[in-house]
């Protein structure tokens, strides 16, 4: 006789080695697809759109997605595919550099405030507290206003404003990971403390960042795209997604595709990093 | 004292910062006055000069002002001819009651799609990520349009100029509220799992209890913890978070009032605002610290 | 019945059968990943996803179990079967006060009114001798000693006086006063009418309290019968196996697991002095203080002094907080002792600063109890080792990959773990590498805190038997910690009881456990159940 | 979404009830020399003379008017009985007061327009003022049209404070400023003593409805629902993209051109490349910029090709308007001439390994909107055909004011429009600007006395027909000279549902009106 019990979840189960048995991730897969997209397009734009992004064509303006326009033709008549070919590279730059900086910064100070002495720490303390307590988006405006529009300047705004917050998650993470029990078992053996902080307690502490970081990439965009909203963009013509993003709002009763197509890349993007860096840190936290 | 030093350092960094702009700010106090954006001759500028003490030396600037502060008086607006803590005073309550709306729907929308979708199974978990994602990087101007658009326009149950009016918060809230709930649902969504997994659940269960009342009783609970931590942060970038809004709802507010005294190079309006930001922050990680020890009070002690 | 995962079905618990009448107890024991908590999670519809039972008949009473909806089953759990779980210390919510968690099992069986739940949650726990039980109800988890919290917990599961009680491993890591505390209390409930399916992997425990028992191997059920008989007399190898695995005083010198004795690869000289030789740890009233989280100083470890000597072990035994892991960590010099010092091989170690020491670590290694959080996640056991083979030991890449090899041979696993990650081995398998990671640094001794506790006994006995062929043949020095007298007894030279951060008794380990002098070590010696 | 229901030709008039009216930008203060500033004050406060349709100054304060025979005097005649709503009477004296007031600062931009000519102004009885002027000044009355010069009352300017005097200034208009709620409106009601309408209004008495309610919204698309959803019975600034479909509708639109400098683009012609005219020819002749209006504007934007002044300025030259055409090969052949031949690998001309670089800064999201920016991007690329490399700066807002790309130094070329009833806009922008007397209105920094002398004697000329046709010498002097170019017009527009009758855009500079409107049922 067989008999459906109820089913529940089953508690023993996630935490269960045997239940991690590669296979195939589709959504993984996928993800990959699209960052090979991504990074084709930000080293060879040429390859997936043959068309100049900024020859316009008065004629086709504001067409909407067609078989000879993908993403429709802006009110120039520039096609928005070639656009956002183009665009990539920028927006990639915006996306990871200010990411990298953000996380670069973050870890700096992190790594400080958790390791250093008592002065020193309590100073970084301090100055990440004060950071976290000035409002980014000021931050982000005083920056492009100091050091001009650029693209450089909107990742170092974006980067910066959005550091503080990161640098206490750093903290965080080095902190626990410091008093874990590998670290001790490591001192131990009789290695040195900094053997034990670049072999050990910056790697774990890094691990779980690895999410946050794909996650940053999408924000980062987004963020340039409120520094668009603000008038403090990248130069024209330049078509950083953000900028895009930006640029078609005002259309977006009559040609909404000239929002929503960047808008949904930027999300593609976010998705991608995204599922890649949970699956990294996935691997990376269970071993292989 | 904590707080003393982060409110001393935040006014600090907004007063060098303001001096670090490019360009002259009598010509900018100017300009604005006329909406015209030229060079302007010094004696175009003097009764300005004169009547800002733009001419005294940075030291002394930055000693009165601090010395302002420490009375409670964060100076007059150049544009407004108002004390700052007026103008701030009237823009903050429209921008706190958006955010802690904000803030509220955020939570309640995590909550629900985080009980839905946490632990049931590989589909329904990877679409609940999925969403999270997707909402927490939702540009808010494409969002705060759509909501419009649809609640506003074609269904007509909100109205589209917001403004302050009670039914005008919904839509201006949402919009803040989805990205952030999706990014408080990402951690959260962890969180939530490992509770799940805790032995703890089991023994609830086997005590009879069902699974909404577990999800909800206990692991919400825990799941909590980090949602906390992001809402202390959320409170504390608030001015960030609504600019935006403020502009697409046409709400009054402290972001919008940012925005223009820093293009206005309004330097007593700005750091006014960026002290009061340090404040909120300061106020808001009091909270989280107190909520904390609410949720778990096994905090309390360490 | 079995688990599908992936469309593959996995049959984890075949063809077990028992009856259990009113007032009487059934145990099941068997080692660790044999099923036992399946069935017990079975018997309450609580399987887990993916599960598929297959049962000729499951029945309570007269409620026929199989037949039973979502719904009815929640009618069923915490009414007529009461089940306190296995990993007690973290089954009841840690935010949760445990008043609250009684009062749960009382509302969701129809106790409507709040102030009448308080009451009986209170009587609840005073009956499980919980003392000052209105203060208690209110505290949570986390302010309580791991024998109230078990105690709390048997209270939440027997709250609406439950028909069958299922108890999954109810003194597994408890202190052996508080499981004598517990199964006494398992004992009312059963002179009470209760009937009692225990779940244990410690035969001793199950002898206290078992009218049957049932034994259960990788799934099925190799013996059952009377509990007299088959501990007294087992019939199964399997059975004969798990009685003979349990060390104890009966147990010295002689081999606890089947196995055939590995003679490890040497890398170590074999030293020439032999037991009772040189001292090599030294250890001169050792005195450290914490803040305790309420402000005040305590003493974790007071006047502490001890010689360990070449070739022997010592023993530290005591209850859980009584300073052991402490006193080993100062031993380490991981821990500063405000007063006292510790001598290593003569020569001062705790007094000198950690760039001296420094050098000298390799030659005492460590053993947690918990060996997983002492391994970097991220490595496998390849890299663990390697990172620990001194670096100026001067082997090539190729020689100190062979050194890993016969690291892993010496603890008696197999090459092929190299590749693998700890996370994805079993407890005894990540012990071993814990050891093989003490060995090599070529130590001379290993302090070994509470190494043992968490494996299940036959695990534990391939364990203690690979720890004393390693001193014989190197003649290692072991500092051993636990608080499982059976352990210390079987493996201990000498021993050192501690209670409080004191030294209550020090001394020969057969004189103390034939004559314990001190009070403590007596009541120690009589909470300590056995077969 | 459909049309809006438009009630029948005879519909009843409603009295009272608010009109909600959404603008777009929101102002430091209610009163000032920025034309947001001047739209809103124009509803309460008075002026002293209002602009007909054909541009004649006809009474609105001062009754009546008479200049002296050197031009140097002009005696203006009050209405009688004329209270500010404080109480105190719009008197002689309170209005010599406020052109002090103004020339003292209290209004930058009537200042500018004062500057050089205003000398002073007394009250030589009860209702008559004389002003004196140190010149000449022919358009002077037409000037006072803008709202920069209303007459506030002189009681509430000397006796409260500057904040008072910013949020809430008295006039005599057919409004008052109830409350202003920042960041989302300013409330006005009813001045149900009203009793100075000018002239060119509908109606008399008081205003028909009871309250306005002019809100601040700054985004195009909100505004555009909010008309659509009713919210909104008047909207400011239609985006172009959405004319067409609220005209469809039945909205009832209105589009005022702005008089003045138009939206243009001036160079630099104190440094490398445009101090030289032939290379400000070529890239002119690089542009086709009528159909880039046409295109990014929807044919709602108006192509201005005249530098100098806009289409709907008196005395505007068509000829000025017409100089200039795309002309690649002209363009091409007057770079080659100028020795700019060869190309980089971009395509853009170099000259002794310099690139033909043209630093073109842009006040975004303020002076420049979406569609400017729009039109700027095409300008780029069109230039680049020919050869120029174009680099457009976004200029942020704090820069923008604290102008930082205004000086000789920073751009090649610079674009910005003035509103001005007239062509005396010629003068503030063509000022010459020296080492001495710099003007940096003057944007395309251009010494040249003869133009300078053009305009003056323009502006003298009490002669109507004499001094269009000087104003238009002047523009045919800049666009001979490749100054400046014109590419499109400043607008000022309006969408009205259609059960609010009777809002007008007036004439001075296209803001809307709401003394005469009011709801049908
Ligand atoms: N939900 C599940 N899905 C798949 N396999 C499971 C599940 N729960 C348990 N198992 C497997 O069933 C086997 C028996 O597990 P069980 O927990 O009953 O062992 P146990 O005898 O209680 O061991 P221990 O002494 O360690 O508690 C194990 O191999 C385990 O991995
Ligand atoms: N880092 C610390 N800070 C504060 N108190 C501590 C610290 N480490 C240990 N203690 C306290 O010192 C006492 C002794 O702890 P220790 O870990 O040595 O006990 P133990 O005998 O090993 O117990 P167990 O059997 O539970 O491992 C305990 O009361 C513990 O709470
Ligand atoms: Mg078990
Ligand atoms: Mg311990």
């Amino acid at each position: 006789m067989t008999t459906a019990l109820p089913r529940k979840p089953a508690h023993h189960e996630r935490t269960s080695p045997t239940r991690r048995r590669r296979r195939v991730s589709w959504s993984l897969i996928t993800a990959i697809v699209f960052a090979a997209l991504f990074a084709l397009a930000a080293i060879a734009p040429g390859v997936l759109a043959t068309d100049d992004p900024t020859a316009q064509n008065f004629a086709d303006a504001l067409q909407s997605p067609s078989l000879t326009h993908w993403f429709g033709t802006d009110e120039a008549g520039r096609d928005l595919y070639s656009r956002i070919v183009h665009g990539t590279r920028e927006s990639l730059l915006i996306g990871i550099g200010a990411a990298g900086i953000a996380l670069t910064a973050a870890l700096v100070l992190g790594s400080i405030a958790a390791l250093a002495d008592r002065v020193t720490a309590s100073i970084v303390n301090r100055i990440i507290e004060v950071a976290f307590a000035f409002p980014s988006l000021l931050l982000a405006l005083l920056l492009v206003s100091i050091l001009g529009p650029s693209p450089w300047t909107q990742v170092v705004a974006v980067g910066v404003s959005t550091a503080p917050g990161y640098a206490r998650m750093v903290r965080g993470q080095i902190l626990s990971a410091k008093n874990a029990g590998y670290v001790e078992a490591a001192r131990a053996l009789g290695h040195g403390w900094w053997r034990i902080l670049g072999r050990h307690v910056l790697p774990n502490a890094i691990r779980p960042l690895v999410a946050v970081f794909t996650m940053a990439i999408g924000q980062s965009i987004v963020w340039a795209s409120g520094l668009s909203f603000l008038g403090l963009g990248v130069a024209p013509p330049s078509s950083e997604w953000g900028a895009l993003l930006d640029a078609g709002r005002a259309s977006i009763l009559q040609a909404p595709w000239l929002t929503f197509i960047p808008g949904l890349v930027i999300l593609v993007l976010a998705l991608t990093a995204t599922t890649i860096g949970t699956h990294i840190q996935n691997s990376l936290e269970k071993g292989r | 004292m904590g707080a003393v030093v982060v409110l001393w350092g935040a006014a600090t960094a907004a007063f060098l910062a303001q001096m670090a702009l490019p360009g002259d700010r009598a010509t900018a106090i100017l300009n604005i006055r006329t909406g015209q954006a030229q060079e302007r001759t010094p004696d175009e500028l003097a009764p300005i000069v004169d009547a800002y003490g733009l001419d005294h030396p940075v030291l002394v600037q930055y000693l009165d002002y601090i010395g302002g502060l420490l009375r409670g008086d964060l100076g007059t607006s150049y544009q407004q001819f108002r004390p700052v803590w007026d103008l701030i005073g009237e823009q903050l309550g429209s921008t706190l009651v958006l955010t802690l709306t904000g803030i509220l729907l955020a939570w309640v929308l995590m909550i629900v799609w985080v009980t839905l979708t946490a632990g049931r199974g590989p589909r329904v978990r990877a679409l609940g990520s999925a969403v999270d994602t997707v909402t927490a990087a939702l540009p808010p101007y494409w969002l705060g349009i759509l909501l419009l658009l649809f609640f506003g326009l074609t269904l007509r149950w909100f109205p589209v100029m917001g403004g302050s009016g009670v039914n005008g918060i919904v839509l201006p809230a949402l919009t803040l509220a989805i990205p952030l709930a999706g990014f408080m649902g990402q951690s959260v969504r962890a969180e939530y799992e490992r509770a799940l997994d805790q032995p703890f659940v089991l023994s609830a269960r086997m005590r009879g209890m069902g699974d909404l009342g577990i999800r909800l009783r206990h692991v919400l609970r825990h799941g909590s913890i980090p949602a906390v931590t992001l809402t202390g942060w959320a409170l504390g970038a608030t001015v960030s978070g609504a600019v935006i809004v403020e502009q697409i709802y046409s709400r009054p507010g402290i972001g919008k009032t940012l925005v223009s005294a820093v293009g206005a190079q309004d330097l007593p309006v700005v750091t006014g605002i960026v002290v009061l930001v340090a404040v909120l922050y300061v106020v808001a990680n009091l909270l989280v610290d107190l909520v904390y020890t609410l949720i778990d009070p096994r905090l309390k002690t360490s | 019945m079995g688990f599908t995962r992936d469309g593959e079905t996995r049959s984890i618990v075949r063809d077990v059968s028992f009856t259990l009448s009113a007032g009487r107890c059934v145990a099941i024991v068997g080692e660790s990943g044999s099923g036992k908590s399946v069935t017990a999670r079975t018997l309450a519809g609580l399987t887990g996803a993916g599960a598929i039972v297959e049962a000729e008949e499951l029945s309570l009473g007269d409620a026929d179990l199989t037949a039973q909806t979502a719904r009815s089953w929640r009618g069923i759990r915490g009414k007529r079967i009461g089940f306190i779980q296995q990993d007690a210390l973290v089954s009841l919510d840690p935010l949760r006060p445990v008043g609250r968690e009684i009062e749960e099992a009382l509302r969701l069986h129809g106790w409507r009114d709040r102030s009448v739940r308080r009451r009986k949650a209170i009587e609840l726990l005073a009956s499980v001798d919980v003392p000052q039980p209105e203060l208690r109800a209110r505290q949570r988890p986390g302010e309580l000693s791991g024998g109230l919290r078990q105690r709390a917990l048997i209270a939440s599961a027997i709250a609406l006086d439950p028909e069958v009680i299922i108890a999954d491993e109810p003194t597994t890591a408890l202190d052996v006063t508080v499981q004598a505390q517990v199964l006494s209390l398992l004992e009312d409930a059963k002179a009470r009418g209760a009937s009692i399916i225990l779940i244990s992997h410690d035969l001793s425990v199950v002898a206290q309290l078992a009218d049957d028992i049932l034994v259960m191997r990788e799934g099925e059920v190799v013996e059952q019968g009377a509990a007299a008989q088959v501990l007294g007399a087992p019939r199964h190898a399997y059975t004969q196996s798990l009685v003979d695995a349990v060390p104890s005083g009966h147990t010295r010198g002689e081999r606890l697991a089947p196995q055939e004795r590995t003679v490890p690869n040497l890398h170590i000289a074999r030293p020439s002095s032999g037991v009772n030789g040189e001292p090599v740890l030294e250890a001169r009233g050792l005195v450290k203080r914490f803040v305790s989280p309420d402000g005040r100083l305590s003493t974790a470890v007071d006047d502490v002094s001890f010689t360990l000597r070449r070739g022997e072990t010592l023993g530290i035994v005591g209850e859980s907080g009584s300073g052991k892991s402490t006193t080993a960590r100062i031993a380490l010099a991981l821990e500063h002792a405000d007063e006292g010092e510790v001598l290593l091989l003569g020569s001062p170690w705790s007094a000198v600063s950690e760039s001296r020491r420094r050098p000298q670590r390799r030659r005492i290694g460590v053993v947690y109890q918990d060996p997983l959080s002492s391994f970097d996640p991220r490595w496998n056991t390849e890299r663990i080792l390697l990172d620990a083979i001194p670096a100026d030991a001067g082997l090539t890449r190729r020689q100190r990959e062979q050194r890993v090899i016969d690291l892993l041979a010496q603890v008696a696993l197999p090459a092929s773990v190299r590749e693998r990650f700890p996370l994805r081995l079993s407890g005894g398998q990540r012990q071993r590498i814990a050891i093989a990671r003490a060995l090599a640094t070529s130590p001379e001794i290993i302090v070994l805190d509470e190494a043992v506790s968490a494996l299940d006994v036959s695990v534990q006995a391939q364990v203690l038997d690979l720890l004393v062929d390693l001193q014989d043949e190197y003649g290692l020095s072991y500092l051993f910690i636990s608080h499982d007298l059976g352990v210390i007894h079987h493996l201990s030279d000498r021993v050192l009881v501690m209670k409080d951060g004191v030294v209550v008794e020090h001394g020969d380990a057969e004189q103390i456990f034939r004559a314990p002098a001190h009070p403590y070590t007596q009541e120690l010696l009589r909470a300590l159940p056995t077969l | 979404s459909g049309s809006v229901t438009v009630p029948s030709a005879d519909a009843e008039r409603v009295d009272g009830g608010t009109i909600v009216y959404a603008h777009q930008q929101e102002p430091q203060c209610l009163f000032g020399g920025w034309i947001e500033q001047a739209y809103i004050s124009y509803q309460f406060l008075d002026n002293l003379f209002s602009l007909t349709e054909d541009g004649e100054a006809v009474p609105w304060l001062a009754e009546d008017w008479t200049v002296s025979e050197d031009g140097l005097t002009y005696t203006l005649t009050l209405k009688d009985g004329v209270e500010f709503t404080d109480g105190t009477p719009v008197d002689a004296e309170a209005v010599a007061y406020n052109f002090d007031y103004w020339v003292a600062g209290g209004n930058s931009t009537a200042a500018v327009w004062l500057g050089g000519y205003y000398e002073s102004a007394e009250a030589v009885d009860d209702l008559t003022v004389a002003i004196h002027l140190s010149r000449p000044y022919p358009r002077f009355i037409e000037n006072l049209t803008q709202g920069y010069f209303g007459i506030q009352s002189q009681q509430a300017l000397e006796t409260r404070t500057d904040e008072e005097n910013c949020e809430q200034p008295i006039g005599s208009g057919a409004f008052v400023v109830q409350e202003w709620n920042r960041g989302e409106n300013v409330v006005l009601v009813r001045n149900d003593e009203y009793t100075s309408w000018p002239e060119n209004a509908e109606h008399t008495g008081p205003a028909y409805v009871e309250k306005v309610d002019w809100r601040f919204v700054a985004d195009g698309v909100t505004r555009v629902s909010a008309l659509r959803s009713g919210e909104a019975d008047a909207i400011y600034d239609i985006p172009a993209i959405e004319w067409d479909g609220l005209d469809g509708e039945q909205y009832e639109l209105h589009k005022y051109v702005t008089p003045g400098r138009p939206q243009q683009i001036s160079f630099n012609t104190t440094r490398e490349p445009f101090d030289d005219e032939n290379l400000r020819k070529a890239f002119i002749f690089s542009l086709d910029r009528e159909s880039i209006v046409d295109t990014i504007g929807h044919g709602v934007i108006p192509f201005e090709g005249n530098g100098g002044v806009s289409q709907a300025t008196p005395g505007y030259s068509q000829k000025a308007a017409d100089w200039y055409a795309e002309d690649i090969d002209e363009a091409n052949r007057l770079l080659d001439e100028a020795g700019w031949t060869d190309r980089d690998g971009d395509g853009y001309r170099t000259k002794e390994g310099k690139t033909l670089e043209v630093v073109f800064p842009y006040n975004a999201g303020t002076i420049i909107n979406a569609d400017g920016a729009s039109i700027f991007q095409a300008v780029q690329e069109q230039a680049k055909a020919t050869g120029f490399k174009v680099d457009l700066i976004p200029v942020p807002p704090s820069e923008t004011w604290a102008g930082t790309y205004s000086g000789p130094d920073s751009y090649d070329i610079s674009a910005g429009y003035w509103t001005s009833v007239n062509a005396g806009i010629l003068y503030i922008n063509w000022r010459p600007s020296t080492e001495d007397d710099p003007n940096y209105a003057n944007s395309a920094f251009y010494d040249s006395p003869e133009l300078e002398s053009l305009i003056l004697a323009a502006n003298s000329e009490s002669d109507v027909d004499a001094q269009n046709a000087l104003y238009g010498q002047a523009q045919e002097y800049i666009a001979e000279h490749a100054l400046s170019f014109g590419l499109y017009d400043r607008l000022s527009t309006l969408g009205v549902n259609p059960r609010l009758r009777g809002v007008w855009q007036e004439h001075a500079q296209g803001g809307p009106t709401f003394y005469d409107a009011y709801f049908v049922e």
